[in-house]
């Protein structure tokens, strides 16, 4: 069986990929294996140490899903607001959208640009 | 086994009479849909069997002979009938196999809900829909069938009658979804009152450039366009996708994508003799194709509920989709560059249409089982379930890679393909599409981040893996992404290109039975 | 000439007016039942417009119990008939659907302006 | 809104609704009309009976009527009917008709005047379409009327 898949300019082989991966796979166990092995599991050393603060609770600490790409949020506002107000969740623009769109593709057909 | 068409309609319709009977008994009604909705997976096996082997399969309902398209006497089809193709089967394999993977998620998903019963007929009459409109080779059937599967959903859509959300968006897809099915039955009558039939063959032979025909198009177009969800006209896409209860979820995205369905077979079958429009169309459908991708995606950015962020990106792999057969539409009438990239183009739209069903449906079930453990869709109030829930993490993980496109999952090959063909179009669609893949991936992290890391919540200390059902639903969906990650030729060699062949050669559809 | 021009376009001229005030009825009225009103007359036009297409002058209708001797060969094509009553069947079920829902979304949402039943959007 | 005048109406308007739906039904296959018209008009008797009654004796009356039962029979039936076709021929053949069975008589060609014992599986389907239309248009009224219900006269 043949297991290439080729495009126009490429190809594409599964069975190569994964050759290639456990190659890189072993590579990265050999260089995790020689790292310093002095990590110990429930002792003082796992603890996070916030200048001889209380540790907060977990759930007031944690990272929300609201806070990810804040920046990169805060960057496009002026787009995410536009499009945002766009979906104006009321039922009469759906079809008012679909009229719109309507009146393009015709136009774009019989009218003939 | 002549009667093999006439079956994959009739069996799930008889689920969907006998289900209601069963009141009361809801695990009963859920096995009896799991064992339904099962054995019309093995008929459009045995169909897509019978399609490779003998090229379209015809059925002629109400004739002495599943054959007899011109009983004697007569020089054009009267008869309702059925015209299976390559591409009709490719969707009724995933129409079956997506009932029955909701059938069997179901089973444990909606078990303390009431009503149950009615709940199982409606989801074996959406698959009668589905499969209705996929088969179908009459115009006017089409409609029918395009309204049974949009009152099914959206009365699943609206199933959990305690939400004002669900019944709003409930009425929300039942007033896009029946304004649009009344335009096409508007451009039936367009078409039929030109020449008098209703058989998509025939009528694609009749078919010239007048104006009353390019609107038809037009209305058509703009009708599938809103059913399968492309931007601007996508907003009850995430509105009802995230209502619908999470078993609900396969079997309405292969709804959204049997209008995709639908607006390829009116583009390529019916109107494809019409020369000098159709690259103008493809273009159309490309950039479309660009715009829901890319306003999808980044949209899906910024959600916090988890259903609603999925559903955004359904309407951006929809956008894939348009691109990848919108290229090849374009090129339709030149034989040269069809045959150096818009085959190929055209193979990674359709390839993309079952990959994304099946990681879509994954991804979406992994949402119902966060939502059933949790009791909540609010990303901003989970984390840390990795821990209590090993399966669904390795199922999220493996759509998660596998809608964002990184090998060996299935998205990949798809969206390989599709890169590659739109760059020999016009690179500036390649580079959209691959932008929206990377913004994909981020999305993804982002929601992996936020409800499976994280350190472990006190709220959620008693929380259990969801039950076996679920599990199974989820893995084998898991399993079909690395199956066809791994060995995408076996795919696009068996099912892909025989449909989009079948697209392609519109002259072999426009001459069967004797029509010539 | 020009009147029966008139004549014979009559019925299509109503289902324009028809598709016209649906469209405006989904489009721009408040009230739920209204929109849903807009909907049926929709349907209605379109249904019209079915009908009109399988018109033709001087026909009989095409049923043979107790027809009279001159309507052989005279009759109407049945089709657009058929397709009209399935599609009316099917606005039957559309339209209770869409009431269902109403009255579900009255009770929850405690009115029928459709500029107040938005918690989904964004 | 249950005036007397309102009830006599009903008494004596009903049974001639529910004669000319039965009527309707069964003469689908002759005349203009058919299973869904029929079991509309036999539905909208049952509902002038629903709407001239008090809320607690439609509830009393209504309850021991399998109307979903009848709903799914009805469509059961006609499932079987096309299905009948499957036995040599194909999906929705008219297997019955001129076979001599019931509603299996020879069927005249040309202009005649009806003959009700003619139509094979068609006036079987008929039948089960009204049977499954009549229920389920009875019971949107029924739902819409018990959900709504208008306890006071408030004209």
């Amino acid at each position: 069986m043949n297991f290439t898949l080729l495009s126009p300019s490429g190809f594409w082989n599964p069975l190569l990929w994964i050759a290639f991966l456990i190659i890189f796979a072993i590579i990265g166990y050999i260089i995790y294996a020689r790292g310093n092995p002095g990590y110990k599991k429930n002792t003082e050393q796992v603890k996070p140490y916030l200048s001889g603060n209380a540790e907060p609770s977990k759930e007031e600490i944690m990272v929300r899903a609201g806070d990810i790409y804040w920046g990169f949020l805060e960057a496009l506002k002026g787009y995410y607001d536009v499009l945002k107000t766009m979906h104006t969740g009321d039922m009469r623009d759906y079809i008012l959208w679909y009229l719109g769109v309507g009146a393009i593709i015709l136009f774009l057909l019989v009218g003939g640009v | 086994m002549s009667n093999l068409p006439a079956l994959m309609i009739a069996v799930p319709l008889f689920g969907a009479f006998t289900t209601p009977l069963l009141k009361k008994r809801y695990q009963l009604a859920s096995l009896w849909a799991i064992i339904i909705t099962g054995v019309s997976v093995i008929l459009s096996l045995l169909l897509a069997q019978e399609v490779m082997d003998k090229g379209i399969v015809m059925y002629v309902f109400g004739a002495d002979n599943a054959n007899l398209v011109l009983p004697s006497g007569y020089k054009v089809p009267i008869r309702i009938m059925f015209e299976i193709d390559a591409m009709g089967v490719f969707m009724a394999i995933s129409a079956t196999l997506m009932s029955f993977i909701g059938a069997l998620y179901s089973y444990s998903h909606v078990k303390m809900e009431t009503g149950l019963e009615k709940y199982y007929a409606l989801l074996q009459l959406l698959e009668v829909g589905i499969l209705g409109m996929v088969l179908t080779g009459d115009l006017f059937n089409l409609f029918v069938f395009l309204e049974i599967a949009g009152i099914a959903g959206s009365a699943l859509v609206g199933f959990r009658n305690y939400r004002g959300e669900a019944s709003e968006a409930g009425i929300k897809y039942l007033i896009v979804s029946s304004v649009a099915s009344l335009m096409v039955l508007f451009s039936i009558g367009l078409l039929y009152g030109q020449y008098g039939n209703l058989n998509m063959a025939y009528l694609s032979r009749q078919i010239g450039f007048n104006t009353v025909d390019m609107i038809a198009l037009g209305l058509l177009f703009t009708s599938f366009a809103m059913k399968c969800g492309a931007v601007p006209m996508h907003y009850w896409v995430p509105d009802a996708y995230t209502e619908v209860p999470a078993g609900i979820n396969p079997p309405l995205l292969v709804a959204t994508y049997a209008s995709l369905y639908a607006l390829f077979r009116v583009s390529f079958s019916l109107f494809a003799t019409i020369t000098w429009n159709m690259a103008r169309v493809g273009w159309a459908m490309s950039i479309i194709g660009v715009l829901t991708m890319f306003i999808g995606v980044t949209m899906a950015l910024v959600q916090h509920d988890v259903k609603r962020l999925m559903s955004y990106h359904a309407i951006s792999q929809t956008g894939y989709m348009l691109l990848g057969v919108g290229v090849g539409l374009t090129v339709l009438h030149d034989p040269q560059a069809l045959a150096s990239y818009g085959r190929d183009a055209m193979a990674g739209g359709v390839f993309h249409i079952i990959n994304h069903i099946i990681y879509k449906s994954l991804l979406l079930m992994t949402a119902g089982a966060l939502f059933y453990v949790t009791g909540t869709r609010d990303l901003n109030k989970m984390g840390g379930l990795a821990r209590k829930m090993p399966y669904t993490t390795i199922a999220f993980i493996v759509g998660a890679a596998a809608i964002s496109g990184l090998p060996p999952f299935n998205g990949f090959a798809s969206k390989f393909l599709i890169y590659e063909t739109s760059y020999r179009l016009n690179p500036l669609l390649a580079v959209f599409a691959m932008v929206t893949s990377v913004l994909t991936l981020a999305s993804f992290v982002k929601v992996f981040a936020s409800a499976f890391l994280g350190p472990p919540l006190e709220k959620f200390e008693g929380a259990k893996e969801v039950p076996k059902p679920m599990i199974v639903a989820m893995l084998i969906l898991a399993a079909l992404c690395i199956l066809f990650g791994l060995f995408p030729n076996v795919v696009l060699d068996k099912l892909v290109y025989p449909a989009v062949d079948a697209l392609i050669k519109f002259a072999q559809y426009q001459t069967w039975g004797g029509l010539a | 000439m020009n009147g029966d021009i008139v004549a014979i376009n009559f019925p299509f001229i109503v289902v324009a007016l028809l598709l016209a005030l649906g469209f405006y009825t989904i489009g721009f009225k408040r009230n739920l039942i209204k929109v849903v009103i807009g909907v049926e007359i929709l349907e209605g036009a379109v249904n019209m417009f079915l009908v009109a297409l399988g018109y033709s002058k001087g026909g009989y209708a095409p049923i043979y119990t107790l027809a009279p001797k001159e309507s052989l060969n005279n009759m109407v094509l049945p089709t657009p008939q058929a397709l009209t009553l399935t599609s009316i069947v099917i606005g039957v079920a559309v339209s209770a659907l869409m009431l269902a829902f109403a009255v579900n979304l009255y009770k929850h949402y405690g009115t029928l302006d459709v500029t107040r039943m938005r918690r989904l959007r964004g | 809104m249950t005036t007397t005048i309102i009830k006599t109406t009903t008494r004596i308007l009903v049974p001639l609704i529910l004669v000319f739906g039965a009527y309707i039904i069964l003469h689908g296959h002759l005349t203009p009309g058919g299973g869904f018209q029929g079991g509309a008009v036999f539905a909208s008797g049952l509902a002038l009976l629903i709407v001239a009654c008090e809320n607690e004796v439609v509830k009393k009356r209504f309850e021991k009527v399998p109307l979903s039962a009848l709903e799914s029979i009805g469509a059961l039936g006609f499932l079987g009917m096309a299905a009948l076709g499957l036995m040599g021929y194909t999906f929705f053949k008219n297997v019955i008709a001129n076979s001599g069975f019931l509603f299996g008589g020879k069927t005249p060609i040309g202009i005649n005047p009806g003959y009700l014992n003619t139509g094979g599986t068609l006036s079987y389907m008929n039948i089960f379409v009204g049977m499954k239309v009549l229920a389920g248009l009875t019971s949107i009224i029924l739902v819409f009327f018990l959900l709504l219900g208008v306890k006071e006269d408030e004209w």
